[in-house]
């Protein structure tokens, strides 16, 4: 197939029709920020984190649901998108319960290397301090609302992947969070097969095994896009 | 949070006619995924609100996960998990209204009837409600009193009106 | 049924009123402003006055979509001398029947506006509400029976679907569309032929058409007003468009607010279907059309298009980024066609009297008439149709009889929560859709909100960003947690908490959510605060403490449990 | 000799900060020729005179915290926010999402160390709880913070040597930002 030609921070590039402007950055170790994006599942554009300049139109434009064309001219690293990127960073850190002291995560949450890639250190806007629940009915994993920041990443997972769809978004505006069959405890789920890939592809400490404590969690996000490659082949 | 997979062997009596009314509609839609909002409007309507065991029936027909239902039900202000109450008051908030005091209104009923919207008298006889514009601008302040609209309404004589629906069980 | 059938359906019918047995007709209008003033009860007690009488054989009575001038309602007309009569009750329409029908003179006082105006009109035309109007989308709507095909029919009805199944090829149609130059309705304004051109050129073996009546702007009734006043209209727009871009299935998405439209929409339907006029093989064309209703769930951003086709879908009305657009991957991903109620309402008159006509009338960057519900502090408000260019003093001094209680005008707010505010020193723009873009605000579906003095700016930008918060689906990020800390700090700053800083930072979070949100909603959500802050930037001034006082007053407690 | 003066503060924290800025070790004496420590919890000085720099740990909770920075703001040339509590509340924070009776009784009626009779200590001479837990930003202006739970001594004693040698620190250029 024909190769397109692209123009990516003023240099040129040869990328394949079909792909996203963010499959192209990363091929070329151009740096997007990302965080409801997860490979090897769908993309829904909802961080706004990827958001790029695209020569010619007005908007901003999402870098994963944004196919190439043609001699697009697209600038990823604007004064504006770094300042937007550092606004989406506080908001998010605003809009819950991010304690890292106490976190699973602590020192391998994505949320908080966003942090340190935008530079933030500290929030200009008052926190929201929503009251969060904590469901440990789960005889392995624990789901905790107050570090969650609805990528629905473990949506997506446990909809695309595994097919069993336990997990889904109630609500709406602020008042989002992720629920279990009838919003029911997620020990008692009828749907979830306690596969754990919920738990691999949360970006932050909200989905985690019962068996450790601060600091201890460890992620593979990547394996979503392995066990899809896999799959692949099997057929 | 109640026990989910009990819910989901709850049978709904199978006598109910207001099941038989759900599965007069969800065979009208050819048990199709799609008409999930189709379904729960009907639902709504004859249940007045939507029981949980309601929306385990719904999904185990439409053959949709429950989380699904769920999260659509939760998404639309229409459809409501909790009785609404016997009577309703349902305020409207809209702009004209807004510019003509419905918030005045609405305080009114808080000190007056002592129920602030979203919330269900603890006879269940009364529950207000808001709603953004029922598109009766031109009536500007309304309040819808059990389907009926209510106009240009003074303060006196709306709460008059609410307290004799309530008393008149 | 062919093209033959409905033209001696149309000439049975014309002749049925030409030979009039009826020496009078009146006319009750049942739009829902008029319903919910008692005007149901006015028709009854009119039909039963008439019986006991003995005039049944000489007075016909119909219900009629709305006349216009709703908080003046109920509102009976008698025609055809075009007399309206006001405030119309059981008590009064003895007396209205005696002295109109008996003794052929009207009821000065009961006339529309007597109690306004120093001499009120006989002929409603004559009076400055209704002459400076000019009614295309609602021409008939206040004449016709709603609930009668028949009625439609007499008044050109399905002329226009006739004209282009048998005359016309979809290329014609989308060219004199274009050449008509009408915008979309719904209010981004997007030029209606080139969208239907676009997704004609998507081939494709299914594509849909979709009517947008989920009017979810709070202040705007037009859509409903044209839905209930004259279903058959939209539908046969929707025809239309079916045949332009090539689909046979339509939805017509309807506000669950709205159950007499709904009721009325699918009466018309039913009816279309039984004509022939809806179905497969229209006026033997080889045209197969047919629509179906979906009832909205109460959901604000279901008007953003791709929420729109997820809720059709059965889905949570959630949008998702363009490109695509829908008329690429719509609905079930098939190419799709979105048009908004007023849109479709203005397509048969325009393939009736030609593109040329309607791109004549209004200015010249937005062709053809505007349907505005005009409410607030204003002494006439309801329904209203001008021609685009068409200046606000004239829509709020001469239409809508100025300002209530004497009041001293200060702004107009337009677009909903989408949009903004026009202030008195702008009185005089010609409304249209760039005029009003420079002002910052935008001409969205057309809800016209009058203030005066009394209205505090500040509290106006809480209102509608509030509205915004509710009403956020809270997919991306930027709208579901900016709406929410705008609205906050709306909040602060109207109990006086807020300083310099909190509106520095409120500007700049305004501006991010503008730019950054998924969708329409977040985009134009800060749009009322923005356009507040341009006009009346001095009142969110005077509410600010310095920030030295900062000390003296209470740990901010913006936070909630 | 323009020596500079220097202020630490222990607001609602756990001393974790005030632990981690004695990790500094020997480079204490390095700071010590630049500058005296006049006020701190552990120097005996109850007034707090004018200073040049003012480390503040922990977020502002009572009354009582309210007052001791509002002061500090008005005598500090650069006030520093040390660590995620005075920075964005951290676990001092988490009992927002509470009513302040609701926090009271967990602490004193309802512990099971209370044997049932224990109740909320009401002595009008004690600090009076805010309702809310607000980090430092939200009160004064603060011209540079640490993040860190507790920050790095490493941080923390980068930020003292620049402001002490009339530079501004960048902890996000050094490499030095962290939180938790």
């Amino acid at each position: 197939m024909n190769k397109l030609t692209i123009y990516i921070d003023d240099k040129q590039f040869q990328a394949e029709p079909g792909k996203s402007i963010l499959e192209v950055c990363r091929e070329h170790d151009i740096e997007i920020l990302t965080m409801c994006h997860l490979k090897g599942v769908n993309d829904v554009g909802a961080c706004r984190l990827c958001l790029v300049e695209i020569e010619g139109m007005s908007k901003l434009l999402s870098a994963c649901t944004t196919k190439i064309t043609a001699n697009m001219v697209i600038h990823t690293k604007t004064e504006r998108i770094k300042k937007y990127q550092r606004i989406t960073t506080e908001l998010f850190f605003a809009e819950r319960n991010h304690v890292c002291a106490v976190c699973v995560a602590n020192g391998t949450c994505e949320l908080q290397d966003l942090g340190y890639k935008v530079g933030m250190d500290h929030i200009r806007y008052p926190f929201l301090f929503p009251k969060c629940e904590v469901d440990t009915s789960h005889p392995w994993y624990v789901m905790d609302q107050n570090r969650c920041i609805m990528c629905t990443r473990c949506v997506r997972v446990c909809n695309e992947v595994e097919g069993a769809h336990n997990w889904d978004v109630k609500n709406r505006g602020y008042q989002v969070r992720i629920i279990s069959d009838f919003d029911t405890p997620w020990g008692e789920s009828i749907t979830c097969t306690s596969c754990g890939k919920c738990l691999q592809a949360c970006p932050t400490g909200a989905l985690w095994p019962k068996a450790i404590v601060q600091g201890q969690m460890k992620k593979n996000p990547e394996i979503i896009d392995e066990l899809m490659e896999r799959r692949k082949m099997i057929l | 949070m109640k026990s989910g997979s009990s819910l989901l062997d709850a049978e709904l009596h199978k006598t109910d006619p207001r099941v038989k009314l759900i599965a007069a509609k969800l065979k009208k839609e050819n048990f199709k995924p799609d008409a999930l909002i189709e379904v729960l409007h009907t639902a709504q309507n004859v249940y007045g609100h939507l029981p949980l065991n309601v929306l385990a029936y719904i999904s185990k027909a439409l053959s949709l996960p429950p989380s699904r239902v769920y999260s659509t039900v939760t998404f639309y202000h229409f459809f409501s998990l909790k009785s609404k109450g016997e009577h309703t008051c349902l305020v409207c908030t809209g702009t004209a209204c807004y510019v003509k005091g419905a918030q005045v209104i609405l305080n009114e009923i808080e000190s007056k009837i002592g129920l602030r919207p979203g919330q269900v008298s603890a006879d269940n006889q009364l529950g207000i409600q808001v709603a953004r514009c029922i598109g009766a601008c031109g009536l500007a302040p309304a309040v819808v009193l059990d389907d009926e609209v209510q106009g240009k309404v003074t303060l006196g004589e709306i709460i008059n009106k609410i307290i004799d629906k309530m008393a008149a069980k | 049924m062919n093209r033959q059938d409905l033209k001696t359906i149309i000439y049975a019918e014309k002749a049925k009123v030409e030979n009039n047995k009826y020496k009078h007709k009146i006319g009750v209008c049942c739009g829902a402003g008029c319903i919910s003033s008692g005007s149901e009860e006015v028709l009854k007690k009119l039909q039963e006055e008439v019986t006991t009488r003995g005039l049944d054989h000489d007075v016909e009575i119909i219900p009629t979509g709305c006349m216009g001038p709703c908080n003046q309602g109920p509102l009976m007309k008698y025609l055809p001398d075009h007399t309206i009569y006001q405030k119309v009750d059981c008590s009064n329409i003895a007396a209205i029947v005696q002295s109109q029908i008996i003794d052929k003179k009207p009821i000065e006082h009961l006339l529309l506006f007597a109690d306004t105006r120093e001499k009120p009109f006989r002929d409603a035309r004559e009076d400055p509400f209704f002459k400076s109007q000019l009614k295309i989308v609602l021409r008939n709507c206040g004449q016709l029976n709603p609930e009668r095909i028949e009625d439609f029919l007499v008044h050109d009805g399905y002329q226009a679907l006739d004209k282009t199944l048998c005359e016309m090829s979809p290329e014609d149609v989308i060219a004199e569309i274009k050449h008509s130059r009408l915008r979309g309705r719904g209010g981004a304004g997007y030029p209606t032929g080139l969208k239907w051109e676009t997704v004609y050129k998507y081939v494709n073996d299914q594509k849909y058409v979709i009517c947008n009546g989920d009017e979810g702007d709070p202040g705007a009734f037009m859509d409903r007003s044209v839905l209930e006043g004259n279903p058959h209209r939209v539908l046969e727009g929707m025809a239309i468009a079916g045949y332009a871009i090539g689909a046979t299935k339509g939805y017509a998405y309807i506000r669950g607010e709205y159950p007499l439209a709904i009721k009325r929409f699918e009466t018309a339907i039913k009816q279309a279907r039984k004509m022939g006029l809806l179905g497969t093989d229209i006026l033997g064309s080889n045209f197969s059309f047919d629509v179906e209703v979906r009832i909205g769930a109460g959901a604000f951003v279901c008007g953003e298009e791709t929420a729109l086709i997820a809720s059709i879908e059965g889905k949570r009305g959630t949008p998702r980024p363009r490109p695509p657009f829908p008329a690429e991957f719509g609905l079930w991903g098939k190419p799709t066609l979105i048009n908004n109620v007023e849109t479709f309402a203005s397509i048969s008159p325009i393939i009736i009297n030609g593109g040329e006509w309607y791109s004549e009338i209004g200015t010249p960057k937005s062709a053809g008439t505007k349907v505005f519900a005009l409410a607030g502090k204003i002494n006439y408000s309801g329904l209203i149709e001008v021609p685009m260019g068409t200046s606000l003093r004239e829509i709020v001094f001469d239409i809508g009889g100025g300002m209530q209680g004497g009041g001293e005008f200060k702004a107009a707010q337009t677009g909903g929560p989408s949009g903004g505010c026009i202030p008195a020193g702008h009185l005089d723009v010609k409304m249209d859709y760039e005029a009003l873009t420079n002002l910052g605000s935008i001409m969205g579906s057309g809800g016209l909100i009058i203030m005066d003095q009394t209205s505090d700016m500040v509290d106006v930008a809480r209102f509608f960003m509030e509205f915004c918060m509710d009403e956020s689906c809270g997919k991306c990020l930027p709208c579901r947690v900016g709406t929410k800390m705008m609205c906050d700090l709306l909040q602060k700053i109207c109990d006086n908490r807020a300083t310099q800083i909190d509106l520095d930072r409120l500007e700049e979070l305004a501006i991010y959510v503008k730019e950054t949100s998924l969708c329409g909603l977040g985009g134009s959500a800060p749009n009322p605060l923005l356009s507040t802050l341009r006009h009346f930037r001095n009142e969110y001034q005077n509410r600010l403490i310095r920030h030295e006082q900062k000390d003296q007053i209470e740990v901010p407690s913006n936070i909630q449990v | 000799m323009n020596r500079k003066k220097i202020a630490t503060v222990w607001l609602g924290g756990c001393s974790g900060c005030h632990m981690s800025l004695l990790d500094i070790d020997e480079l204490i004496l390095e700071v010590a020729k630049l500058a005296d420590i006049v006020k701190s919890p552990i120097v005996d000085c109850k007034e707090l005179p004018d200073v040049d720099i003012a480390l503040i740990e922990g977020s502002v909770t009572s009354d009582e915290h309210m007052n001791e920075l509002l002061h500090i703001r008005k005598h500090a040339k650069v006030l520093v926010a040390l660590g995620d509590c005075a920075v964005m509340t951290n676990v001092t924070g988490m009992r927002n999402y509470f009513p302040l009776k609701e926090v009271f009784d967990a602490a004193y009626v309802d512990a099971v160390s209370n044997d049932s009779e224990g109740s909320v200590p009401g002595h009008p001479a004690l600090l009076h709880l805010n309702d809310k837990v607000v980090p430092l930003p939200e009160v004064v202006d603060v011209d540079f913070v640490i993040p860190g739970c507790p920050p790095g001594a490493d941080a923390i004693f980068y930020v003292l040597s620049e402001f002490l040698n009339d530079r501004i620190p960048d902890l996000n250029e050094t490499k030095k930002l962290r939180y938790g």
